[in-house]
């Protein structure tokens, strides 16, 4: 039953999320939006490359979609509703994230592109530096909480939302996650700019709504565990839990989407260098502060 | 329940065995270092079943699956490290190449 | 104490800077010489209330010590005095020489070395900046050095100075020895023998310095150099560097070494006067008078008061400086100082030459100029003193001599016709004029200078000041109305010749040492041929032997070689056939080996991969299979 | 007890079918994702045999560090994608032996040993991460430092290896 309703709420989620984002795109607000470009897109026709890596072209897309599924099972978006509350929830969503860069290689090497194949490996030299800027600030947050199940997570911020708590890991939490769903600022591996849609040129039809819609997914994924981990959950005054938390996801959601309206595209090695030089560093200051406050402030 | 930590360590061994002929079949050095990976995946295998099946509630065991895996790390860093140098250096990284060591 | 710095540091650095920059050598002359002057003033008016001391970390326990007692604060203030204002004569003197830089450089040099020397408080700087006055007279004389003489004059201006200087070490050594301490003020409370043969020592260091009798001849010598040396050096400084030792040890002097220093200094001052009536030369005229002036500064202190020898030195200074500039004026107008071709460069510049005269008439000892008060002290001292039939002639004859050379100058300098008047010298002019005008004010203030000096000398009735005058007028008539010649009579010829005892200081001392050299290396010429000659057959013999030795160890050595031939045929034999075929024949087994071996070694990762799972192998049958069996 | 065999036989049979397809593609990329999912299989029967962090660590690991190795194919080999099929290993009867003694030698010492008796109270997973914890910064804090410091040492060694040297660089 849960199971059902996290993916009911999904796809909610994804709905108003492509709105959100067709919006940011095109400045206007038309709420039918995706569902006729879904129509369109399966109305297509499948085009398949000349000498494609048939395997990885055809599961390139799924395993994306699967990742963000599997990203979401963890998320609680109220205190029952949860797929599988797992001791170690903050990790397994960490590693389901993992394998959005596996997809992503493969949908890149699968159509024997050019674009695609260099989006693919572009977005491999980032993941590294994604993996440590999403982990490190989990890590705090399991410091604070104590424990990796995202239930505990949520609870330990009911005195106070882990925001306030560790701003300096949400900022960098935030960061990776745009660079994470490759978000427009960082929307290197489809940079319409110099790659001409990178890892989706190749793709056409269905493989490709299934590829967008696994973007939206992963996208909530994200922002969902914005929330559990940053903004506390379904922790919240008057709306009941499940309220909240869809809330504070479309927010968080249409923030990042939104994003990328406001700043240009960062170039490869820059955001490299940053994130190396810069992020890591500030994730284990913020480890060993968070640490340092949760054994001296009793909340 | 001693089927299971059987089978786990023959998926242990089956492991080894493949990873061994591909450390040693393959002319280039990257398969070569990939066959070391599906060995010490192996020992994983079998350090869990262990865990699992013998030792329950030793943590020591777990620990030492951590040590591993940070092996399994050093040992992909060190030999892309060395395979970069050989590459730059040589061209290519075939170990049919490689008889500078000719006694 | 800083006072003390700046008289020492200024003239030092702005001679240092111009050795250096080698530009603007008249400035940053000028600039050392004034500060040095503001210094020695600042020094004077400190030491006036109270001495100024400063000791310098010097060896282990004798610190070398500056000290400015008012005697010590005035000579400063003369030496600054004269060397700024020979300095600014300098500037218009040598404007057209090349070599400017050096000559300012090591003038300035000399006024710290010489600021120095006034200044020391032990004997061990004493020393120093009396070697140090010395050797930059030696540069300075020899300036010119390419002209004929001047390098001889220097080196023998020097070996004088230096021969002399052994008395200084003599005494200094003696006196330290015998206080204890190397600080002059600590050495002068010796009495008794020490203190008479340390007196006689410093006596013979004095005479060196201050040209007295048998070592004045250096100081005409000397005049090779350029005027503002002569100037400065030869009037007013380095010559008085005698007179300052022995004023400043006066109090120590037992009566003999004073009677000694007393008749030495008579008899120079006689002398030299004599040498400088007949002197042919302006200048060499000006050096034997002032050799005459410090013989009669020497009676002074041999009159045992100091103070007017003191007196003395600085109207002196002050006299003989600005008659040696105007010397120098003279010298740029014909070209030369002889007498003869002077004659009459005074009426061709009536400004010079008037200040020429009043200086001449102030060194005679006319009333309101500086020397008749400070003459009128040294003839009261000698009338006063226990010696007074020794000293008092001797000195009366020494200011009559005075006297008449000065008005035999200025009777050169005035009759015969005027030359030509060369171009204006504003430099020369005022250097000169400043220091006449010192010369003639002067004597006003020594009786403010006794009272600072603690020092007061009891005015002798109206006697001393009627015989000066007197003695001073006479001089001067004599010396302007009659030719030398017919003064002298008999002694012109030898006094023209500086008085040459036996053939003077070259005779007496040079030739000798040079024959005794001579003999020396004769003798070790000698010595060298006939140990040549010993080592010669020496070795002729050792060589025969040696030959004869070695036919027979030639003999036997051949005798040895056929042995080792038959040896040596012996072992071939048994080596080819028995040896070689076993060790071939191993080795062979050896390479056969070692190929197979090799192919171990094949360098080939893979197969050594290969090899080390096989080998691991091994190991692990071997670890299972052990345990059961052993 | 039997769901748990089948999911460990199910799991233990894709990992080494994914070990084999490691050896016997020619694409390269594909024999890495092979690698990859051999990996994940691994990690999988971790969480089956209920060592569920250090499951989902193995399959985190894994997924970075295969594509890495990927990247690494791709650059180093002749022909990565696999288009021109060419047989890429030697002595290849040797190292056939060495596999199968080895396989022979580990399964004849599974089979014939007596494991003793086998552990029931398996901790929980959250009681398992936290004596793991413990048990890391506890009693063992000195290892895993220790293998902390050797990682670090072996990136910096590897980096200092991979730098070209100075005249090599490209002016």
């Amino acid at each position: 039953m849960t199971v059902l309703t996290v993916l009911l709420s999904l796809a909610a989620g994804a709905y108003l999320i492509a709105m959100l984002e067709g919006w940011a795109v095109h400045g206007r607000l038309q709420p039918a939006r995706p569902v006729i470009s879904a129509l369109a897109l399966l109305g297509r026709e499948s085009l398949l490359a000349r000498k494609p890596d048939r395997l990885f072209f055809e599961v390139g897309p799924v395993l994306l979609l699967v990742a963000g599924l599997l990203a979401v099972a963890v998320i609680p978006l109220a205190p029952g509703i949860i797929v599988t509350d797992l001791a170690t929830g903050a990790l397994f969503l960490n590693a389901a994230l993992a394998y959005v860069l596996v997809a992503l290689i493969m949908a890149g090497w699968g159509p024997n592109g050019a674009y695609g194949m260099i989006g693919g490996w572009r977005f491999l030299g980032q993941f590294v530096a994604y993996a440590m800027l999403v982990v490190m600030p989990i890590t705090a947050v399991a410091l604070r909480a104590e424990s990796l199940s995202t239930v505990d997570i949520v609870m330990s911020q009911s005195a106070l939302w882990n925001i306030a708590y560790q701003p300096l890991g949400f900022a960098l939490f935030i960061a990776a996650a745009m660079g994470l769903c490759w978000l427009p600022p960082l929307d290197l591996p489809t940079a319409p700019g110099d790659l001409a849609g990178g890892i989706e040129a190749e793709y056409t039809g269905v493989r490709l709504a299934v590829l967008r819609l696994a973007r939206m997914v992963v996208i909530l994924a994200l922002a969902g565990a914005t929330v559990t981990f940053y903004l506390g959950g379904w922790l919240g005054p008057w709306l009941p839990g499940w309220a909240w938390s869809g809330v504070k996801i479309l927010i968080v959601a249409g923030v990042m989407v939104s994003a990328g309206r406001l700043v240009p595209r960062v170039r490869e090695a820059r955001y490299l260098e940053l994130s190396w030089k810069l992020g890591i560093p500030l994730a284990l200051a913020n480890i060993f502060v968070v640490g340092v406050i949760a054994l001296v402030v009793p909340i | 329940m001693i089927l299971e930590l059987m089978i786990a360590l023959t998926a242990g061994a089956a492991m080894f065995g493949t990873g061994l002929y591909g450390a040693l079949s393959q002319t280039n050095l990257v398969m070569i270092i990939m066959g070391v990976e599906l060995i010490l995946a192996a020992a994983l295998v079998n350090l869990v079943a262990f865990w699992r099946y013998l030792h329950p509630e030793e943590p020591a065991a777990q620990m030492f699956v951590l040590i591993i895996m940070a092996v399994m790390a050093v040992e992909m860093t060190v030999g892309f490290g060395i395979a970069i140098a050989r590459f730059r250096s040589r061209g290519s990284v075939e170990m049919e190449e490689a008889r500078e060591l000719k006694g | 104490m800083n006072f003390l710095a700046l008289t020492l540091l200024a003239p030092l650095l702005s001679g240092l800077t111009i050795l250096a920059l080698r530009r603007a050598p008249e400035a940053l002359a000028l600039a050392g010489a004034v500060l040095g002057l503001i210094g020695a003033v600042g020094l004077f008016i400190a030491a006036s209330d109270g001495t100024v001391q400063a000791v310098l970390p010097g060896l282990p326990d004798m610190p070398l010590r500056l000290v400015a007692t008012p005697l010590t604060a005035v000579l400063a203030l003369v030496v600054a005095t004269v060397a700024g204002f020979v300095l600014t004569y300098a500037t218009g003197y040598m404007a057209g020489d090349p070599e400017k830089a050096r000559f300012f450089g090591t003038m300035l040099l000399f006024v710290t070395a010489m600021q120095g020397l006034v200044l020391a408080g032990d004997w061990i700087m004493l020393l120093a900046a009396w070697e140090m006055i010395g050797f930059a007279s030696y540069l300075l004389i020899g300036f010119w050095h390419g002209r004929a003489g001047v390098a001889s004059a220097a080196t023998r201006a020097f070996l004088y100075t230096r021969s002399a200087d052994l008395g200084l070490y003599l005494g200094a050594f003696l006196l330290i020895g015998v206080a204890g301490t190397s600080e002059i003020s600590g050495t002068l409370a010796i009495t008794g023998a020490p203190a008479l043969i340390a007196g006689l020592f410093l006596l013979v260091a004095a005479m060196g310095k201050s040209a007295q009798v048998p070592l004045q001849d250096w100081l005409q010598r000397a005049m090779a150099g350029p005027t503002p040396v002569s100037a400065l050096l030869h009037s007013a400084t380095l010559v008085a560097a005698g007179a300052i030792l022995l004023i400043r040890t006066a109090p120590m002097l037992p009566g003999g070494a004073l009677l000694a220093i007393g008749i030495v200094g008579g008899l120079t001052a006689v002398i030299t006067g004599l040498i400088a009536l007949a002197e042919r030369d302006l200048k060499r005229l000006l050096a034997a008078s002032t050799a005459s002036q410090y013989g009669l500064m020497l009676v002074a202190i041999g009159a045992g008061v100091p103070i007017a020898a003191l007196l003395h030195l600085i109207a002196h200074a002050a006299i003989k400086s600005s008659l040696f500039l105007g010397a120098g004026v003279f010298q740029h107008d014909r070209e030369g100082t002889g007498l003869d071709t002077l004659a009459g460069a005074g009426r061709a510049r009536p400004g010079i030459f008037a200040g020429f005269a009043i200086a001449a008439l102030a060194l005679a000892g006319i009333p309101p100029l500086a020397a008749f008060f400070s003459k009128d002290a040294i003839i009261a001292a000698a009338l006063a003193s226990t010696a007074a039939p020794w000293l008092l002639p001797l000195a009366l004859a020494g200011s009559v001599l005075t006297g008449t050379y000065m008005g035999r100058a200025l009777k050169v300098l005035w009759t015969g016709e005027a030359g030509p008047a060369r171009t204006p010298v504003p430099f020369m002019a005022i250097g000169m004029s400043v220091l006449v005008a010192l010369a003639a004010g002067l004597g006003f203030s020594f009786g403010a200078l006794e009272h600072v000096l603690g020092a007061e000398i009891e005015k002798p009735g109206w006697i001393v000041p009627v015989i000066g005058l007197a003695v001073g007028i006479g001089g001067l008539a004599l010396g302007w109305f009659f030719a030398p010649a017919r003064l002298l009579g008999p002694l012109l010829a030898p006094a023209q010749n500086g008085f040459t005892v036996a053939g003077g200081m070259d005779g007496l001392i040079l030739r000798p040492s040079l024959s005794i050299a001579a003999a020396c290396e004769a003798f070790e010429q000698r010595l060298l041929a006939a140990q040549i000659g010993l080592i010669r057959n020496l070795g002729l013999g050792a060589a025969r032997l040696v030959d004869r030795g070695d036919g027979q160890l030639f003999k036997f050595s051949i005798w040895i070689g056929q042995q080792s031939l038959r040896l040596g045929r012996g072992t071939r034999s048994m080596d080819t056939n028995r040896i070689d075929v076993a060790i071939f024949g191993l080795v062979r087994r050896i390479t056969a080996a070692s190929t197979r071996a090799r192919r171990l070694q094949s360098g080939l990762i893979h197969r050594e991969l290969a090899l080390t799972v096989i080998g691991i192998g091994l190991i692990v049958i071997v670890l299972l299979t052990a345990p059961h069996y052993f | 007890m039997t769901v748990q065999m089948i999911f460990l036989v199910f799991f233990g049979g894709a990992a080494v079918w994914f070990g084999i397809v490691v050896f016997r593609t020619h694409s390269m990329v594909r024999s890495a994702l092979a690698l990859l999912f051999s990996q994940t299989a691994v990690g999988l029967m971790f969480l089956v045999m209920q060592a569920e962090f250090l499951g989902v660590l193995q399959i985190m690991m894994m997924a970075t560090e295969m594509s890495v190795m990927a990247i690494f194919m791709v650059m180093f080999m002749m022909d990565p994608g696999g288009m021109g099929a060419m047989d890429m290993t030697h002595q290849k009867r040797l190292s056939l032996w060495a596999g199968g003694i080895g396989l022979a030698a580990a399964l004849a010492v599974i089979w014939l040993a007596d494991w003793g008796p086998i552990g029931t109270d398996i901790p929980g997973a959250a009681q398992q991460t936290a004596d793991l914890g413990r048990e890391l910064l506890g009693r063992s804090m000195f290892i895993f430092q220790s293998v902390g410091l050797t990682i670090l040492t072996a990136m910096v060694a590897a980096t200092m290896v991979a730098i070209a040297p100075a005249k090599e660089q490209p002016k």
